[in-house]
C-alpha cells in the first residue's frame, strides 16, 4: 500500500495517532508529513517523546491535542511550533495533556490489557498531576486510565506484506502503543517474504491482525536514526530547529520539505540522504528454531 | 558564560567532570541526555569502570559506545548493549530503587530542588511551553538519588519554581518525600556553570557546597535566585583531570555539547 | 558455577521460586532435582503452570506452598503427588493459593513495577477470588497483590558467563518473573562468548544486574522441549504418570531418576536422551545491528 | 466409553469434528489443551482456512503443524508461528475481546456452564485436587463465547458445580454476567462423548441440541446430573466426514488424544 493510500484510510481528521514510540530511532516522519500533505485536522498525537516530528504536526495546524511526556527537539532543544500553538495559539491553539514517560507507556498498558486503570507511585508530588486531571491519587497512588490510540504507526526495519514486523533497537513505548492502538500503520525499511519474518517469530512485534496497512517506506524514518539502516542526521535536526525558529521560517522548511514534495522518494533525492547511510553492517547471531 | 579565558577547559566541560565524579563505582545510572551522556563516559573510563547506565528508551550499557552520541538512541549505543528492551522495563528497575543515580536536565530549579520543565507562567496560557518532562519525573520520584545540571544564571535558580515537573525535597519541611509516597531519595546535587549546590542528607534546602575556579562566593549569590546558604567552609570545585578532558573530546569531538557558545 | 553450588547458595529453605516459566517448554528440571537431593525444605513454588516439576517437589517433601494457576501433567492429567499432599496431607501438607495464567502473570508485573495491584476484570465470577483471599474485588475490579519470588529459575537456550540470556520461543511468564524476582538463577543449554550475546541485545531476556548465577547445564530441562535443542520426551511423561500413582511408586522413580544420580550428566547418560534430541535446524534471519 | 462397537471413528474423533465446526473461518480461537488442538487443526485444514490459533505460553498461528503435539509448547508449534511472546501480550488480546472463541477442558460443568477444575469437596481439605485453572478462568471470562469438551458422565455433568474455576452462567439467572462484570459471552456448548449440549444465545441453562449417533436422548438424559432440557426436535450430530477423520488421524497418528482406552 502506498504512504498516501494508507494515511487517506487509517488516519482519518481527529484521529488520536501514537508515533514515535521508540523515542529518537525509527520515527515515522514519511508518514507524519503524508498527514500534512493531505491536510489532516484536529489530531491527538500520542508518544513518549517526540524528536521534532510532533513539531512539525503542530506547525502545519494539523493537530488539536498532545498527549506526550515531552515535546520539542532532542539534541537542539525547544519545539519552536510547540511553542507558538502554546503560548500564542498559532496557527491553532492545542491541549496538552501532560505525562510521564512511565506513566504515558503505563495507559497504553491499562489499555492493551483492558484494566480500568494502573496505579503507580510515579508522579506524585509532580504538577503533572494538576495539570493533566485524567490522573487521580486515590489511596496515595496515582491511577493512570487507559489511553486508547486510534492508530499507532510504527515504523520498522522489516516486515511482510501481512504485517508481521521486525523492529530492533530500544523499543520504547512501542508494543504497548500496538496492543493498545484499534489499529497499526506499519511502514517498513525492507519489504520481505514471509520466510525472513516466521524464521524468527519472537522478533515479530505485534499480532497481524492489528496491522491495517504496510507500508514499504524506505528511509521513512529520516532524519531519526533506524539501527542496521540509517544514523541520526544532526544536521537536519539542527536546520529544522533553526529555520523553525519563526513562523515564517517553518512556513518556507514546510513547503520545502513536504509541501513541495510529492513522496518520500522525492524527499530522499532532494536530501542526498547516502550521507547517513548506516554502511558497517553488523548482524546478529541465529536464533535455532529447530524443531525435530 | 565562560570561565576565565585563560582557562584551559570550558564550563561544560567542567559540569560534566564534576557529574562524572557523583557516579560511583558499580552503580547503575539512569543517563539522560546530552553532558550526563558524557559524565558516564567518563566515570566509565576512569574511576567507575563498573558503573552501568540505562536510557529511558530501552538500554542498559556496561560502556560508552566511542562515538559522538547527539541522543541516546543513536545507533552506535545500541551495539553491545546488555539489554535491549522497552521502556517500562527499564522503568520497572528504577521503579524498583534499583537505580542508584539519575541525571535530570532542567530549565528552571529552586532552592528544595524541585524542577520545572514545564512551564513558565500559567499551565493554561504560559508565556514559555517548555518540553515537558520526558522521564525526568519517573527519575525524579523514583531513582534513589538524582541530580541536576544547570547553567547558572539568577531566571534558572529560583526561590520556587512555579509548576514542578520533577519534584525535589517539596515544599523543604523534612519528610517531605515520605509523606508525600515518593520512593526515591530526590536530589543531591545541582552542578551548575559556576558551583556545586549540594542538599543535606535528609533533604530539605541546598547550600553552596564549591564554587569552580574562576567563580566567586559572591557571584554565585549575586547569580542565584534565593539567599543561597553558604556555610563556612566552601570548596573550589576540582578542575578537570586532563584524563578525564581527555576522554570527554574524545565523546564529544566537535565540542556540540562542550564547546557550543 | 555448577547446578550444585548455585542451589545451595540462591535456594535457602524456605524461598520463594519461580520455575516453569514458559509454562511446558525450558522447565528447569534439573535444577528442580537438585533442590531436591540438598533436602531443600518449605520452598514455596510460583509458576503460570506446572508440567510435573511442582509434583516432584512436592512428593519430595520441599513444598510448603503453592502459588500457581495449575499443577499436574499437562499430556498425561492429574498431578499425583500434589493429590496426596493436598487431599492427604502426604508427605506433608501444603498451602495453595490459587491463581489463573493471566493473574499469576499480572502479580509478577505488579511486583516488577512496584505496584500496589494490577486492577484486573479477569477472575470476576470466580471460585478462585473465594480461596485466595488475597484477590480482593473492589469497585468491580479484582485487585492483584505484588507477587515477588526470591529467586526465578530460568532455563534459556544460551548465555555468557555474565548472565546476559537468549531465550526464544513461547516466552510465557518469564520476563516477568525475572524482573519481579529478586534474583535470578540462569540454566543454559550453551555457555556462549559474550559477543554472541551482545550481538543481540533485543534477545537478552533480562539485565544482568538481576542474575546471581549462570550454571552450565546442558540438557538441564528434560523430559521438557526446548526450541533449537530437544524436543518434549512425552514418554518420559507417561513413565513419571504412571510411578507417581502410589507413593512407593514415586519413592522409586525419585530414588532412580533423582537421589541416585549425581547431577545431570549422569541422569542424561543413564535416560540415552540423544533419542529426543533435536536433528532438524532451523536458523533465523539475522537482525543487522549496523550503526555508521 | 465407546460409540457403537461398528463405527467407523471414535467418539472422541466425533468430539473433535464436532468442536471443529464450532470454527468459524476468521475467527481468532482461544486453543486449550488435547483435543482443541486438534479441532483447531481440523478447522483450519477444511472449512475455517483463515482461522488463527492463540495458545497462552505466547504463540499465534495460522496453520497446524503436521506433527503430532502433546502440549502447546511442543516445538514444531513455535516453527513459522506468527508471534512468539509473553503470555500476558496474548491475554491482552483476549481481554480486548480480540477472541472470538476459547475451548476449556474441564472434570465437572454444571447445567448453567460452570466449570470446576480445582477442587471436589471442601477446598481446605479436598476429597479431589484438580490441577486448577490454568488459563481456564480467563477464557471463561474473557473469550468472546466458549465452549468445553466432557465425558457424558454424571458426576461429570452436575447439578451445581462445588467449585466454580471458570464461570459460566451463574445462577443461570438473565444477564448474571453482566451484573458481575465479566466482559465475555460465556459458554455456548458443551460437547460431550455422546451429545452437544448448547445455552441459548442469552445465557442461562443448557439443552440438548444434538445426540451423537449410537446414543439416544433416553440415554444422554440419564447420564447427565441434572433434569436436561430436552426441545422438541434433537438433532443427530453429524458424524466425522472422512476429510475431517484424515486430518485428526495425520494430526495424532498413534491416537494419543482420539483412541485411547
Amino acid at each position: 500500500m502506498t504512504m498516501a493510500e494508507a494515511i487517506r484510510r487509517f488516519v482519518p481528521d481527529g484521529a488520536t495517532v501514537a508515533m514515535g514510540t521508540c523515542l529518537e530511532p525509527a520515527i515515522p516522519f514519511a508518514a507524519g508529513h503524508e498527514m500534512i500533505r493531505q491536510g489532516r485536522r484536529d489530531l491527538t498525537l500520542v508518544g513518549p517523546i517526540s524528536d521534532a516530528l510532533f513539531d512539525q504536526l503542530i506547525g502545519a495546524g494539523c493537530v488539536a491535542a498532545v498527549r506526550a511526556a515531552w515535546v520539542g527537539n532532542v539534541s537542539e532543544g525547544l519545539g519552536h511550533c510547540y511553542r507558538r500553538a502554546t503560548e500564542l495559539g498559532e496557527p491553532r491553539p492545542i491541549r496538552v495533556y501532560d505525562y510521564s514517560n512511565f506513566s504515558i507507556s503505563l495507559a497504553l498498558w491499562a489499555a492493551a490489557w483492558d484494566a480500568p486503570y494502573l496505579p503507580t507511585r510515579t508522579l506524585l508530588g509532580s504538577d503533572i498531576l494538576r495539570t493533566n486531571p485524567e490522573l487521580q491519587v486515590v489511596d496515595g497512588v496515582v491511577r493512570v486510565p487507559p489511553l486508547r490510540p486510534d492508530v499507532a504507526v510504527l515504523h520498522v526495519q522489516r516486515s511482510d506484506a501481512w504485517g508481521r514486523a521486525h523492529l530492533w533497537g530500544p523499543l520504547g513505548i512501542s508494543e504497548e502503543a500496538g496492543l493498545a492502538a484499534r489499529s497499526v500503520v506499519l511502514c517498513c525499511e525492507e519489504l520481505v517474504d514471509p520466510e525472513i519474518t516466521l524464521s524468527d517469530p519472537n522478533r515479530i512485534l505485534l499480532p497481524e491482525t492489528r496491522v491495517v496497512a504496510v507500508v514499504h517506506e524506505p528511509g521513512g524514518c529520516h532524519p531519526s536514526p533506524l539501527q542496521g539502516h540509517w544514523r541520526r542526521d544532526h544536521a537536519a535536526y539542527r536546520a529544522y530547529a533553526e529555520r523553525s525558529r519563526t513562523r515564517e521560517g517553518f512556513r518556507g522548511w514546510l513547503e520545502e520539505w513536504v509541501l513541495s514534495v510529492p513522496d518520500r522518494r522525492a524527499y530522499l533525492e532532494r536530501l542526498e540522504a547516502e550521507a547517513v547511510r548506516v554502511r558497517v553492517h553488523r548482524p546478529s547471531a541465529p536464533a535455532d528454531y529447530g524443531d525435530e | 558564560m565562560s570561565a576565565s579565558g585563560s582557562a584551559p577547559y570550558t564550563p561544560q566541560e567542567l559540569m560534566v567532570a564534576a557529574a562524572a565524579r557523583e557516579i560511583r563505582d558499580g552503580e547503575l545510572v539512569f543517563v539522560g541526555m546530552r553532558l550526563p551522556i558524557l559524565a558516564y563516559g567518563v566515570a566509565r573510563n576512569t574511576h567507575a569502570p563498573r558503573a552501568r547506565a540505562l536510557y529511558e528508551l530501552g538500554l542498559m550499557r556496561d560502556r560508552a559506545p566511542e562515538a559522538f552520541l547527539a541522543t541516546m538512541g543513536d545507533p552506535p549505543n545500541v551495539v553491545a548493549a546488555l539489554w535491549a528492551t522497552r521502556m517500562s522495563n527499564v522503568m520497572a528497575l528504577m521503579a524498583q530503587g534499583q537505580v542508584d543515580l539519575g541525571f535530570i536536565g532542567g530549565a528552571e530549579v529552586d532552592r528544595f530542588g524541585n524542577l520545572n520543565t514545564s512551564y513558565i507562567g500559567d499551565p493554561a496560557r504560559p508565556r514559555v511551553k517548555l518540553p515537558g518532562s520526558g522521564g525526568g519525573a519517573d527519575i525524579a520520584i523514583l531513582s534513589r538519588r538524582w541530580i541536576t545540571l544547570m547553567a547558572h544564571e539568577p531566571r534558572r535558580l529560583v526561590e520556587r519554581v512555579s509548576y514542578v515537573t520533577s519534584p525535589g525535597h517539596g515544599d523543604g519541611t523534612p519528610g517531605w518525600r515520605r509523606r508525600n509516597g515518593l520512593p526515591g531519595g530526590g536530589p543531591v546535587a545541582i552542578v551548575t556553570t559556576m558551583a556545586v549546590l549540594r542538599f543535606p542528607p535528609e533533604g530539605g534546602e541546598a547550600y553552596l557546597d564549591s564554587v569552580h575556579p574562576g567563580h566567586s562566593v559572591e557571584e554565585v549569590r549575586a547569580r542565584t535566585g534565593w539567599d543561597l546558604k553558604v556555610p563556612d567552609r566552601v570548596r573550589s570545585t576540582p578542575a578537570p583531570t586532563a584524563e578525564e578532558l581527555g576522554w570527554i573530546r574524545r565523546l564529544d569531538p566537535e565540542g556540540h555539547w562542550t564547546r557550543s557558545p
